[in-house]
């Protein structure tokens, strides 16, 4: 059995106190334990940003690697070997912004794993320049005159694209959350789960009290995320009302299955065979 | 005598130049024979001018030659162009309309085709013709026809028997000076060009994961190991783009298999990133970086030395790595594989630096290549730690090369981090772990240089030495061959193991003779500046060449005299 | 007596630390005093811990002192980790809870800023402290207050007057041995640091556009260049990549304006693909890569010299380019705009490579800066092309420069490719093509090193020289005068202009030295490599630093003597 | 006048023969002509690859760029003189995949130019590898087999992500792709054109018959591009009937407007004022 003491890690959190991202990360913790997935089965993949540092916050295996490219990176670990549980936390400018090709490409190859996008709409760790997911008319040093460009719809584009599962959450909302983490993680093949957090230093226009007047839980509507036209138009729901919980649902096989990869088992286990290769070398 | 003739086989892209080459190469490996075939051909997919030129010999050969004896020529163009490239008596074969000229063989190679069936066979006609003029037995041309086209189904291998043998037989009353007696024994090694090569270089160093996205003269290495991967542990993936290909690709060796990607300039520059990724993470990985000129775009599908500055130093602040430059495609063969093993050895990435020619020219090797009996890895799993619970990624070691857990393999939990970190992989900013980290990856420097091995000497002892690295090998030495004959005092030096730099090795092969010159494919003399940084020793000048082809080694003499006069 | 004073303000990131930093340079300013203030910050955004020094002095001053007379602790954490900096008698004045120890001043910040009215004024009364101690008078404090204050709406003003008039009292009776009397003058130069530097810089050079994407250390010029943008024809535009950005460059200078783009680290691996296109397609532009310590994400907010190799090689294959390395701010606005002055000359990438000590610290420089008459364009317009409609963007000329028409400019078509290319710019794998093309662009090589400066020299007739580059520089030269002090025969030269490497230059600047030894923060002594690679001159030693933090004199000299010793 | 020997030029073609590039080559040309543009005043901007070479095999201005990277040198040129009349030719790989990043954030910019995709389906100049457009299934030489993602929907992310104008033309219609694209230059915006473009040599699914038999033309049939959500269901419309013609058309502020560039006049134009910027150097 594990429990929450299972994942508690004494490196010193770097966050800002009153981040929304403390709440995410409680959730993934509380969404491990429900789930019963031990520190040493779990491996926790980041690019860089205040998001990207979540893995060292608590216990897991981890690889905190460049900005923009976490998705690349787990891709080529579910290569190596498919049996890997894998969460990727990412930021709205690692994943939207410089990652987002990657961002495009896991989705259409249908990867295995659960992408949590901590969605500050702002860039955090370089202090504050607009993000990919920044409002219309937002105003930073950089961005003086008010970010220009529609906010990235990574939730339409997912769908765009095809992906099986897609969620948006809710930083405030940590109960819903842990459900949402947890649903993910036992759906086969690509999971995104974009999660409205507030950033206290950088973002005065998403705050935690401007989600709480919006946010809506779909699930608790009765909505059922089966039909992709529906899907759509709730990609693009934004406003008074924003949509929370799963969006779209649907199965299919995923990247190593499609591959072949699964029948003969992770790559990293199987053997090098000598004798075939030198006959193969001598038949040239 | 000794056989020694270059045929040259010339026309659009998309008639199947390459497919007369392979023939002839293959019923000339069959025959015991060696062969050296460069690849020449526009960045397009049809039309255009292109050759292939193949210089067969009884002799290990590992340069074009620059003179032809024999051209084939499947168009007028290709006559125009290259026809002043023919020896005295040399002769084109080709279909002509009206009058030949005195070095023109007229076979109507196309009407060939069509008698035989049909005029893509025209190809087999030409291949027949030049074998018939060469004096091969036709049966060892059927031979290969045989395993070439047997159980292809339907007509396939009748119509270009047929087609083979109207092409042989069209040319029985034509001389031809350097017709030979085709006796020379069993085949000697493997034929092959420098992707193939590497992609089995790849397979002897246990590679299971390729990620790639195309880009010439590289691509050709994924094609080879995708042909192979049903049959081995390996899986061959094209990537968005080369930033996402070393990503998969360090991915994939911290999750725990050996893996690679290649590609060429600016596919190389997307990735530096992903290099420093590696050397920080101390990941090993494999990259081919396949030279071709630039900058930029530059010219897709030909050939240079220019890299090498750039490989040594890419990526942003310091940290070891190797890099290779082979010079045949046997050397390709085991220096990856050997890239794998030491990459793995010190967690470090490791640079195989190849070119077009090496890449795409087609050889037949000396010796079959052979495969490593068994993989040392160096990982550790739970029973080879001392606590599982307390194991630390990047434990400070004397040799810098800390013990290495994969992931979820056991109870070690695995932490890495491009941040720089404290021994468990944790992000640090204290000056001790900065200088700890710093110091435990450079720690490794003398054990690599160890590995490395000392440039490969030949005729060593002259006074005038001339060096080189990657491709040219075979080009240089012959040339040395060539001024010997000439009665000058030339050997060479070829450095192949080039990073970590063995100065006190090179400093050796180089201290005994009295001047050295730089023979590159790149307009400043890179490994000049290389040799001079690291042994402050300078050379005499230089040979080089810049224009995308490949060195022959009659311009190499022409370079060293023109010093010399 | 000579005013140098070194004040090190210490707390956790969010206190503001930087405010009270900022303010002491402007009161310093003010009364013709100079500063030098180094910026050390975390990866973070709050916590942690956090130091801005600040070295007081009545002469120009380019380098920390590593010793501290004053510490401003804004926590407890402060004090334990740098009191043992304290030079004897130096005091930490702080909120002390309980019994002072000898060296602490108690003074009750926290209190004094609720008192004043609000808590955030905290850093205006330890301000107004740390002048009172020094013997400012208040006057000028207030006029700086009033500088920042006025207009600002509310009670801004009055409260932090109030906060500065509370702090400054606190301290009346307090004993600080260094308390001077503060009469120099008028304000000498700017206060800058080299972020502002550089953007003022790039004006100075006629940017026009600036794209970028964020990183550390280089954002803080293009939140700089961002303030200037409404006021000068001016567009910064923050990129989804830095390739996109490098790109953007490109294609803004092509359309004919001056453009720019600054990064650090894996930004300028992902730009060195663009590099080569620049140089390539001969399209000038501006790129400053601010160093940090690497490999990878490395420390990001921390200082490093690991890439001269790098920038010097980056991108496939030879390309000429410039690099700067500036060693304070007056020289990196100077470089900058010479920078854009020389690429659009010369139509080649231009490289100025600073740092994060550069890029942060805060500097008082000794001249005002000023802006050139006129800007010098290189471009040509139809009146200026002999036949327009034959214009050929890559004619070759014997400078190996081609005239610059812009697109869309008048009849003169504008062919661009990034391919090797003929004269009239369409994609050509012609021999002579390429031949031409790789000549012409290297035959820019000496005019370009005619543009470049003798290396700075001081003391340069010493026996032992020490060597550096880039913004050790200020440290580097106050070394030197510690060694004469104890008798060493010492000197330094700088190296700024760097590349094109002026070998004869610094050929001569070492020739006479007895020994000269390379001083960088890197691993490797990387100058070392390439004096040895351009001169064959050969240090005798390095003093190097790596470990993120910017160099102290002290070190330096220290460095130096083991050597003599 | 322009007339169409305007365009003509003596620059050897190097593209297979029977290769749908030509087609498209033709309308451009008849485009431009119609549109009264003469060859100094149209900059082409391109990428690396068979339809990346486009440029080069007409009259006008053109950078011929890096693979992938056409985009942003446009949104700088864009940057430096939006006056510019700016035509992008690229392919599918090019665009959707190396440039994946820069077509969306083009999009999201909204910068004024067309955006030709010559969608072959398959990576042209490199010889036959999948592109990110390529059908399931297809097989090549190292998608030995058959390629597993699902073809990117380019008009379904372009819509996704706020385009203005998105179409779809097919090479075998000149007339209609001429149409299409005089209809893009004269909209302000960006414009994305995907162009279905059969490449004879390693292509042989996506043929010209292949496409004869299922493409439609929107227009004939009285569609009106102006509800989105009709439009994003056309953007997955692919098998038996393929749409072709404009799909969404929407006008908005472009880039260059959103950021106030239009008022002083191109930067490229504006002066260099000592006196201001020495004032400004003076008063540190
Ligand atoms: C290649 C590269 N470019 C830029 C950076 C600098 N950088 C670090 S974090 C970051 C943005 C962080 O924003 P986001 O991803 O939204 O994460 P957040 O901090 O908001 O959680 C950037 C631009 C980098 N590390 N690497
Ligand atoms: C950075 C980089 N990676 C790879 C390449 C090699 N390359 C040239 S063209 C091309 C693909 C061409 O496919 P597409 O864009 O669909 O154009 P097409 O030839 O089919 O028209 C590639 C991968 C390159 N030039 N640069
Ligand atoms: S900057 Fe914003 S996102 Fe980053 S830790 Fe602080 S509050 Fe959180
Ligand atoms: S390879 Fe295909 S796309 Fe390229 S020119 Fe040939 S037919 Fe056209
Ligand atoms: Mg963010
Ligand atoms: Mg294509």
């Amino acid at each position: 059995m594990v429990t929450i003491e299972n994942y508690e890690c004494s490196y010193e959190n770097k966050w800002c106190p009153g981040c929304g991202n403390f709440s995410i990360l409680a959730s993934m913790k509380d969404s491990f334990v429900r789930l019963d997935i031990p520190p040493e089965k779990l491996l926790i993949i980041s690019g860089i940003g205040q998001a990207a540092k979540t893995p060292h916050f608590l216990k897991c295996n981890l690889f905190h690697s460049l900005h923009g490219r976490a998705l690349a990176i787990a891709t080529g670990a579910k290569m190596a070997n498919h049996d890997l549980t894998i969460v990727v936390n990412s930021g709205d400018g690692d994943c939207y912004g410089e990652g987002g090709n990657h961002f495009m490409n896991a989705i259409r190859r249908n990867v295995d794993l659960t992408l949590l996008v901590h969605n500050n709409k702002v860039y955090g760790l370089t202090a504050g320049q607009a993000s990919p997911t920044s409002d219309m008319g937002m105003v930073t040093k950089v961005q003086r005159h008010g970010v220009v460009m529609e906010p990235f719809n990574s939730l339409a584009v997912a769908l765009s694209l095809g992906i099986g599962f897609v969620a948006r959450g809710f930083s405030g909302n940590e109960a819903q959350l842990s459900k949402l983490i947890q649903a993910g993680m036992k759906f086969k093949g690509f999971v995104l789960i974009d999660i409205l957090q507030p950033c206290v230093s950088f973002n005065q226009i998403n705050t935690f009290g401007w989600y709480k007047k919006r946010v809506y839980d779909l699930q608790e509507e009765g909505y059922t995320p089966d039909d992709f036209q529906k899907a759509i138009s709730l990609s693009f729901q934004w406003g008074d009302r924003i949509p929370t919980g799963i969006i779209y649902r649907k199965e299919s096989p995923s990247f190593t299955e499609k591959i072949g990869m699964v029948k003969d088992g992770p790559l990293v286990d199987r053997k090098y065979d000598h004798g075939k290769l030198q006959e193969l070398l001598s038949s040239l | 005598m000794a056989v020694d003739i270059t045929v040259k086989i010339g026309g659009e892209a998309g008639q199947g130049i390459q497919t007369v080459g392979d023939l002839l190469t293959l019923v000339c490996h069959k025959a015991g024979l060696y062969v050296m075939a460069i690849n020449d051909f526009e960045s397009r997919i049809r039309g255009g001018k292109s050759f292939f030129q193949i210089r067969i010999s009884d002799k290990p050969v590992y340069a074009p030659h620059h003179r032809v004896n024999l051209l084939v020529a499947l168009n007028q163009r290709t006559y125009d162009s290259y026809k002043d490239e023919l020896v005295p008596g040399g002769i084109s074969m080709m279909d002509v309309k009206g009058e030949p000229e005195e070095n023109q063989l007229p076979v109507p190679i196309n009407d060939l085709a069509v008698k035989a069936g049909k005029k893509i066979t025209a190809n087999t006609v030409a291949a027949g013709a030049c074998l018939g003029l060469l004096g091969a037995p036709f049966e060892l041309f059927e031979s290969i026809l045989k395993d070439r086209f047997e159980g292809k189904g339907g007509d396939a291998l009748e119509m270009n028997l047929s087609a083979a043998r109207l092409g042989y037989d069209s040319v029985k009353d034509a001389k031809f000076p350097w017709s030979f007696t085709w006796q020379f024994g069993d085949p000697k090694g493997s034929v092959l060009n420098g992707s193939k090569a590497i992609a089995l270089g790849a397979l002897a160093g246990d590679c299971r994961v390729a990620a790639f996205y195309p880009m010439s003269p590289a691509t050709g290495i994924m094609v080879n190991l995708s042909s192979l991967s049903d049959d081995f542990p390996l899986f061959v993936e094209q990537a968005e783009d080369e930033i996402a290909a070393i990503n998969m690709v360090i991915g994939a060796s911290f999750a725990g298999v050996r893996a690679m990607t290649s590609t060429s300039g600016g596919g190389f520059c997307l990735m530096t990133e992903g290099l420093g990724l590696a050397g920080m993470t101390e990941t090993p990985i494999v990259v081919v970086n396949a030279q071709r000129p630039g900058p930029a775009t530059g010219l897709p599908t030909r050939t240079a030395q220019g890299d090498l500055m750039f490989v040594i130093n890419a990526s942003q602040d310091e940290f070891l790595r190797f890099v290779f430059a082979p010079g045949t495609p046997s050397e390709a063969f085991e220096m990856t594989e050997r890239a794998f093993h030491l990459a793995d050895k010190y967690q470090v990435p490791a640079i195989v630096l190849t070119d077009q020619t090496l890449n795409d020219s087609l050889y037949i090797t000396e010796r079959p290549l052979s495969a490593p009996r068994e993989i040392e890895r160096y990982v550790v799993g739970d029973d080879q730690i001392d606590s599982p619970s307390e194991y630390r990624r990047y434990a400070i070691t004397s040799s810098g090369i800390s013990p290495r857990a994969l992931p979820c393999s056991g109870k070690a939990l695995v932490l890495v981090s491009g941040n720089e970190h404290s021994e468990d992989g944790h992000i640090s900013e204290a000056i001790t772990d900065r200088m700890n980290m710093v110091d435990k990856r450079n720690a490794k420097t003398p054990a690599m240089l160890e590995e490395m091995r000392p440039p490969e000497r030949y005729h060593a002892e002259s006074e005038l030495l001339l060096v080189g690295w990657g491709s040219s090998k075979g080009p240089i030495r012959e040339s040395v061959d060539r001024l010997r004959e000439d009665g000058i005092s030339a050997g060479c030096v070829h450095i192949a193991d080039i990073w970590p730099f063995r100065a006190d090795l090179v400093q050796k092969a180089l201290s005994s003779c009295k001047s050295f010159f730089v023979v590159e494919q790149n307009s400043t003399a890179q490994l000049g500046r290389l040799i001079r940084e690291q042994t402050g020793l300078v050379a005499e000048g230089s040979v080089l060449k810049y224009d995308g082809r490949p060195f022959f080694p009659d311009e190499i003499v022409r370079g060293i005299k023109a010093y010399l006069d």
